[in-house]
């Protein structure tokens, strides 16, 4: 008994060793922000970068259930851009308007997510152009809803997301937990959770084992969309308007996908944890913070900002040199 | 003795894929504590059969009757719920989770509709224990374990659902002795409580210990069902193949005089998997490896063929220490080493491209010039080695996934022999290969051999050992223990030697 | 807390108010040298760099680097919460004044209500924010629109087939922009029918649009778009359309082509928002600073040269790099670089 | 009768091929109907002229593709690849030589960066190269803003893109062929282009057989590398000029094409002339959807849902 205990935290280890590499990683570089920023370990400070932050662990979190299963969702952002768009016409007015406003808006992102797993399941399409296409829907939508910036938020609402708790805790941050507990944690105990990691794993073994293999998927896709929502929700909460930038949807989806990798999920599916993802969206957030404890050259900082990501995903690479069967290159 | 009424039943099943026909007009009755044996050669149709019956791919034509009512099965979990499961030939586990996930995978036990972790564990390690397999951790990734555990595993999780008819397809074909000793009392046990049990399997003297009764396919189509022990073996296998069979292994060679050897090995270590590996392979000669799984066999042909780092010690060939540092390395020129490896889904074939893309592969050099592929060169090569093999594809443009198990193994041999090797690394190869086949590859490792090559031969079958092998080496704990030859080299000394009990033969241990 | 008083500014011929009704301010006075930060956004194009240089090049001034004791710009990207949290970052460092290439006008209302109980001087500059609160220092986009439709006008006195390259979709740019164009050819009178294509503020995107709308609703009697005007003059080249009256933007490029084809038809007005315009910024920031009195949006003249006025070496540079912006200069303000002094700055240096 | 022999068959065009040509002619009609100039030979020319710099950059993204593999730095290896060719020319007539290889060069150096970091450290391609993209960005940046940088096409490259050496027959098309027939020749004649499936198929069995897959790798990203900067190099001749953001329209469009003709993402199937069609079919659509006199919003709805519907028709994978 007592080997299978010890056997227990090494196999622990094992699993989370992505995610712990992330909040190592995140932790590192806070340090190194925080300890060069001028106002120092404030609550303002970590406030600012907390809120930006959250924003892509969103996101991040989407990508992550995505990914779990070997697909990818490159409309990411654009939901969020979509759900951005929404929000700034219908988050807005007296308490109950604006409570209903934020349920349409998250179940617009489930719709979202919903209509790019039915392509994706039932039409048997590849996820990566079938999400590129269904980007530009999103878009279409969005532009729809705003063709210039504008709109308006329920301010006194989004003041308080944005906030700090107690003069201390940001609120995003205890929105971003609060996230992770009410879906995540269900999602990744649950049965359907579970198949999303088998289906990510070995989609053919899964459906031999008789798993639910397209509830899973879709789950998956579905849930993305609503966690994208929450981002866009949170974007007009943080902006008090509506936009459909083109750019910066694409931005997000792919800062996505960097966050994901950097909190140790395996794009190959079947491995990771949005936990890690949320690491990997605040360390990637960090690596832009840093630019302002570092005197760098206006038109340097582009170069130190691909420099400083290079450098964060080739440490997760360290590994590879101890390898010592080259069979375990290929896993 | 009235016999129990059957529990589920077939009749006038066909399946066909594309123009290859799988199965015809095929019948069966399974009845409740009974183990039905099917037998066939490879491309029979058993896994196509069993696949039916799991739900996993439905039939053309045909009915299927389940407490005596007609029934059909949407998908693999339809066939769960009616009480039907397998355990397939291509294993079915989830490599990223852990053992325990997949044990309970169809089915988890939920608290609060989230997977309640604890009772998962308790149920595993009872599957685990049940499959006689308690040594594996219920923690550990299914991907970190070898075939053999994972086939345990595989077996555990179909326990765990508590089926009412359980299929084995070919499930002990990378079992070792040991291991399969323990299915079998599982096996048996399960019999004794009521279980209907299919067991598929190409070693016949497993069939003779277990089954009850049998059926034997040939060519898709049920040729004939009987209670066992009314055939003798030959019998049975001439059904199997339609013609008549004799003498499975091709006679040994007298002792060759002293020949330079072609590959030496002084004292190989890698990490704490092997240590002190020493001895000597002339050309014609055929070694075996034996001994419990696990014992460090499987690291010896990696280190050989260039897969591991940081080995220490020397590998000498043709006189000339040399460091190979990649299959590329091994394959080449001067060296020319072939690996047949043990898991021909992940090492072997690339299993949607075409048979004839997965033959040239590793011999690309010898069917290019400058990088540019001569086809007409490949296509002569592939025809001597469909000739050599005799493999059954209808084309050698179908991809290789469409062959049968049996099939895909020669393609995996075959693809080595292009290469003309002189030095040919074996892992298994036989696993999950009809008798027919298994012969032939007895003939053609032999032929081989007495073209000069020198031959290291894996196997988990000891009587493919004792009939094929001209000297074998009991690995124990990474080391080689015994070395058999001659007349030693029999079951008695194999099982001897691969649980290390101290004997007469302990003074001629070659490893320190 | 900035105290609204009554004009005019302390420097009028530069810091002009935008209208009529605009507020004047002045900001109680803060003793120098200052920290002022500049918070750009995307920075990867020809505009934004060399947006940035001037802004460098006009810090290292003298007489301004003199008042300043610390000069910082942050390129964040495309993404708007990253440029809010620039400046949220900014105020809690404790910079005197914040200059800012907003990314979207209307997605800093929380900011500036930080920057404000913080008392720092918010200055946005080019896409201008939506607010009385912080100064705007911009060029009337919708006025440029309005210039490039009046110059099709002039030309085209039976009205025509015109195309319109736009910009980015869902920016209040472009559509401010092509609001100014469509009400002007509107109001004209004369019977325009406008071809709508997307050019993205972009050379190669716009020459390709510029090229199918040729091959299929052509050919056109005039053109305007907003940027990436050199390849739509590339794409008639290429096509050879017939060269027409042109209203664009203020590319180097574009002015080169107009200068060696004003003969054969291409009879341009060349208008835009110079990168300059940052320059005018920092000034208005410390002028704001120095307690002096600003107009709460400060209206830029905008640079604009017609045919057949195009001078060389003064509106266009033909040895040059085509994607200059060449507006680069604001004499009334005392601003006067010229684009290839500030692109080719470092090369001078080395 | 152990051994069943049907002579080869003659290999059949693919039908999702052939479909994909079916809805080039299909997309052509539905735009004749809004003006018949679509069908005019010279729209069609152009199209193709254009359809080259993605077709050229779609061909080094589809060798990535399947490897299993992705290469999202297209949009700054453009770039890279168009800027740094002009800029070879303010080194003299050397320069001006050696423009168009220098630019491929440049490109290909970052491929090789991307090979070496997904075949060597086995870093995975899509954030390798999302930092990589990020990297020559910066460069970019840094180069423009402080080399007061020379970038105006040469000759040569306005030849290579917009010239005619064939009547009729724009050059940039000309280079698509060589480019497109030496991809054919390489993907289904050489010893590269089958390691190129096998690796896509399963990495493990293709080491095992003894394929150098890590040199493989390396040089599928240097071949995509170099493909980008000579799309670069094209565009930046038809634009007679580099710009910063010229990259930035071919990333996801070079990712569609490939997919959209029929190859999959997870590497190991996939034909060329599947990836021609997908070129054809994205161009096409763009630049029908540019000149219909429609809001922006309307343009992306249909942009999304005329790929969907395509991709529905003949995209579809095999049922598990
Ligand atoms: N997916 C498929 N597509 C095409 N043909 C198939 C497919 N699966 C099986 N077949 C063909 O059906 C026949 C029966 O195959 P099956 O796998 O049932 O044989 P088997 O008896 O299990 O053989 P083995 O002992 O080698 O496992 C073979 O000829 C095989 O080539
Ligand atoms: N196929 C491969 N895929 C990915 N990475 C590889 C591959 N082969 C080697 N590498 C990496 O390249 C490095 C060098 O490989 P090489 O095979 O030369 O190492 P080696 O055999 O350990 O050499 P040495 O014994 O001299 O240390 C290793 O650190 C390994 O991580
Ligand atoms: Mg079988
Ligand atoms: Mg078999």
């Amino acid at each position: 008994m007592n080997k299978h205990a010890s056997g227990d935290r090494r196999f622990w280890y094992a699993q989370q060793k992505g995610t712990l590499f992330a909040a190592l990683l995140f932790v590192a570089m806070f340090a190194l922000y925080v300890s060069n920023h001028p106002a120092g370990f404030t609550p303002n400070v970590v406030q600012t970068a907390s809120n930006k932050a959250t924003l892509l662990a969103f996101v991040a979190m989407a990508q992550c259930l995505v990914v779990i299963t070997a697909g990818i969702d490159l409309s990411a952002g654009m939901v969020l851009v979509l759900c951005n768009c929404l929000a700034s016409w219908l988050v807005v007015g007296t308490p109950l308007q604006t409570g209903t406003g934020i349920v349409v808006v998250l179940l617009a992102g489930l719709g979202c997510g919903m209509l790019n797993g039915l392509i994706i399941i039932f039409g048997r399409l590849q996820p990566i152009v079938a999400t590129i296409a269904t980007s530009a829907i999103f878009y279409g939508l969005a532009l729809l809803l705003r063709p210039t910036p504008g709109g308006s938020v329920n301010e006194d609402l989004a003041d308080a997301f944005t906030s700090k708790l107690f003069g201390i805790v940001p609120a995003s941050l205890v929105v971003l937990l609060a996230v992770i507990v009410v879906i995540w944690v269900p999602f990744s105990r649950s049965a359907i959770g579970r198949a999303a990691y088998a289906v990510g794993s070995a989609e053919n073994a899964a459906y031999m084992s008789a798993m639910p293999v397209k509830r899973a998927k879709f789950t998956a896709y579905a849930l993305a969309g609503l966690l994208s929502a929450i981002g866009g929700l949170y974007l007009t909460f943080f902006s008090y308007t509506g936009e459909a930038a083109f750019a910066s949807g694409n931005a997000y989806t792919l800062y996505s996908i960097a966050a994901v990798v950097l909190g140790g999920v395996s794009l190959a599916g079947g491995k990771g944890s949005a936990v890690g993802a949320v690491f990997g969206a605040l360390a990637f957030r960090t690596i832009g913070d840093l630019l302002f404890v570092f005197d760098f050259d206006p038109l340097w900082q582009p170069l130190f900002q691909g420099v400083v990501l290079m450098l964060a995903i080739s440490i997760g690479c360290i590994g590879i040199a101890r390898v010592r069967n080259r069979l375990e290159w290929f896993q | 003795m009235t016999l129990p009424e059957p529990l589920f039943r077939m009749e006038g099943i066909s399946k066909r894929y594309g123009g290859a026909v799988a199965l015809k007009d095929a019948d069966i009755a399974i009845r409740p504590g009974a183990i039905h044996a099917v037998l066939g050669e490879n491309g029979a149709g058993k896994s196509t059969l069993i696949k039916i019956m799991a739900g996993v791919v439905a039939p053309d034509e045909g009915r299927m009757l389940l407490d005596g009512k007609e029934i059909a099965f949407a998908s693999p979990a339809a066939a769960n719920a009616a009480g039907i499961v397998c355990v397939f030939q291509e294993l079915s586990l989830i490599p990223d989770l852990s053992v325990a996930d997949n044990i309970v995978i169809s089915n988890p036990p939920l608290k609060f509709g989230m997977i309640d972790r604890r009772r998962q564990r308790r149920i595993a390690e009872e599957a685990l224990a049940r499959a006689g397999a308690s040594d594996i951790h219920p923690s550990a990734l299914v991907k970190d374990l070898p075939l053999s555990r994972r086939q345990m595993v595989e077996i555990a999780k179909a326990l765990a659902r508590k089926p009412r008819l359980m299929i084995l397809d070919e499930a002990t074909s990378a079992l070792t002795q040991s291991d399969v000793e323990k299915v079998f009392t599982m096996l048996k046990r399960l019999r004794a409580e009521g279980m209907a049990l299919i067991y598929i399997s190409h070693r016949m003297h497993e069939i003779a210990q277990l089954a009850d009764e049998c059926t034997v396919f040939r060519n898709g189509r049920s040729i004939e069902s009987y209670p066992a022990g009314t055939k003798t073996d030959q019998q049975v296998v001439e059904l199997m193949i339609g013609r008549e069979y004799s003498n499975v292994f091709p006679p040994k060679p007298a002792h060759r005089g002293e020949v330079m050897p072609v590959l030496s090995c002084r004292d190989l270590s890698w990490g704490d998997r092997l240590s002190g590996i020493t001895f000597d392979i002339r050309p014609g000669e055929i070694i075996g490896v034996g001994g419990l799984d696990g014992q460090g066999q499987r690291e010896l042909l990696l280190a050989l063929f260039g897969v591991l780092r940081d080995v220490k010690g020397e590998v000498v060939i043709d006189g000339r220490p040399v460091t190979l540092k990649s299959p590329r390395d091994a394959k080449s020129g001067g060296i020319s080493m072939a690996l047949i490896p043990e898991d021909r889904k992940t090492e072997g074939l690339m299993l949607p491209m075409t048979v004839r893309e997965n033959l040239s592969i590793a011999a690309l050099d010898r069917v290019s010039r400058n990088g540019v592929i001569d086809r007409a060169a490949e296509r002569r090569e592939i025809d001597d080695l469909f000739k050599l093999l005799a493999i059954k594809a209808a084309t050698i443009d179908m991809p290789v996934a469409a062959l049968s198990g049996g099939n895909q193994q020669k393609v995996v041999i075959a693809k080595w022999l292009m290469n003309r090797p002189r030095i040919i690394l074996l892992n298994d190869p036989t696993r999950g290969i009809d008798v027919g086949t298994k012969q032939e590859i007895y003939l053609l490792l032999r032929k081989l051999a007495d073209a000069g090559a020198a031959i290291i031969f894996y196997s988990t079958d000891y009587d493919e050992l004792i009939g094929c092998c001209d000297r074998v080496l009991v690995m124990y704990d990474g080391s080689i223990i015994r070395q058999l030859e001659g007349a030693e080299i029999n079951e008695h000394e194999l099982i001897g030697a691969a649980l290390n009990i101290a004997g007469d033969h302990a003074a001629q241990r070659i490893a320190p | 807390e900035p105290k609204v008083v009554s004009g005019p500014a302390a420097e009028p011929g530069c810091m002009v108010p935008w209208a009529a009704d605009t507020q004047f301010l002045q900001y109680p006075k803060k003793d120098g040298p200052y920290r002022i930060a500049l918070a750009n956004g995307y920075i990867a194009n020809t505009w934004r760099i060399q947006m940035v240089q001037t802004a460098k090049a006009y810090a290292a001034q003298p007489d301004v680097a003199a008042k300043l004791k610390e000069f910082k710009v942050v390129s964040t990207g495309e993404d708007v919460p990253a440029q809010i949290s620039a400046i949220n970052n900014f105020i809690d460092a404790g910079y005197d004044a914040i200059v800012v290439n907003a990314q979207n006008p209307t997605a800093f209302g929380p900011v500036i209500k930080r920057a404000k109980e913080a008392g720092v001087v918010l200055v946005a500059f080019d896409n201008i924010l939506d607010t009385k609160d912080a100064i705007n220092v911009n060029v009337d986009q919708k006025g440029l629109g309005v210039l490039w439709a009046d110059w099709l006008v002039k030309h085209l006195p039976n009205g025509g087939k015109v195309l319109e390259v736009r910009g980015v979709a869902g920016t209040s740019v472009d559509t401010d922009r092509h609001n100014g164009i469509h009400e002007t050819l509107d109001a004209s009178g004369k019977k325009f029918t406008v071809t709508e294509v997307v050019g993205k503020w972009d050379d190669g995107v716009a020459q390709k649009a510029t090229a199918d709308a040729i091959a299929t609703n052509g050919p056109f009697d005039g053109i305007t778009a907003q940027g990436g005007d050199t390849g739509v003059v590339q794409a008639m080249i290429d096509a050879k359309h017939p060269f027409v009256p042109f209203g664009g933007e203020t590319e180097n490029g574009f002015r080169k082509f107009c200068a060696a084809h004003a003969a054969d038809g291409l009879k341009c007005s060349s208008a835009g928002t110079g990168p300059a315009q940052v320059a005018v910024a920092i000034k208005t920031a410390i002028a704001a600073l120095e307690g002096q009195v600003v107009p709460q949006a400060v209206k830029l003249p905008t640079a604009i040269v017609s045919d057949p006025d195009f001078k060389e070496g003064e509106d266009y540079y033909p040895t040059q790099s085509d994607n200059f912006f060449v507006g680069n200069s604001f004499p009334t303000c005392g601003i006067n670089f010229s684009a290839q002094e500030i692109m080719g700055q470092s090369k001078e240096n080395q | 009768m152990r051994q069943l022999r049907v002579p080869t068959r003659l290999r059949g065009v693919d039908p999702a091929v052939a479909t994909a040509f079916g809805c080039i002619i299909l997309l052509l009609l539905a735009g004749s109907i809004y003006s018949p100039n679509f069908l005019s030979p010279d729209y069609l020319l152009q199209q193709l002229k254009v359809a080259s710099f993605l077709g050229v950059i779609a061909t080094g993204m589809m060798a990535v593709i399947l490897l299993g593999q992705i290469d999202l730095s297209v949009p700054w290896v453009v770039t890279t690849g168009a800027m740094m060719a002009c800029a070879a020319t303010a080194y003299g007539t050397t320069g001006s030589v050696l423009a168009i290889p220098f630019g491929i060069f440049c490109g290909a150096a970052i491929g090789l960066v991307n090979g070496l970091a997904v075949a060597y450290l086995r870093i995975p391609s899509m954030i390798i190269t999302l930092a990589t993209n990020a990297v020559a960005q910066g460069l970019m940046v840094v180069y423009t803003g402080g080399f007061s940088p020379q970038d105006s096409a040469t000759p040569a490259m306005r030849f290579l893109a917009t010239g005619y050496t064939i009547p009729g027959l724009p050059n940039g098309v000309l280079v698509w062929l060589c480019v497109g027939l030496a991809a054919v020749f390489m993907l289904t004649r050489t010893t590269f282009g089958r390691s190129l499936y096998a690796i896509g198929n399963r990495e493990r069995a293709a080491y095992m057989s003894g394929i150098n897959t890590r040199r493989i790798t390396l040089l599928a990203f240097v071949i995509s590398g170099g493909l980008s900067a000579l799309g670069g190099v094209l565009l930046a001749g038809y634009a007679s000029k580099a710009s910063q953001s010229m990259g930035d329209a071919y990333l996801l469009p070079s990712i569609a094409a490939v997919v959209l003709g029929g190859t999959h993402v997870l590497g190991g199937k996939g034909s060329y002339l599947g990836t021609v069609a997908g070129v054809i079919l994205i161009t096409l659509l763009q630049s029908i959807l540019s000149v219909m006199q429609i809001e922006e919003a309307g343009r992306q709805l249909i942009y999304g849902a005329v790929i969907i519907g395509m991709l529905l028709l003949y995209g579809r994978q095999k049922p598990a």
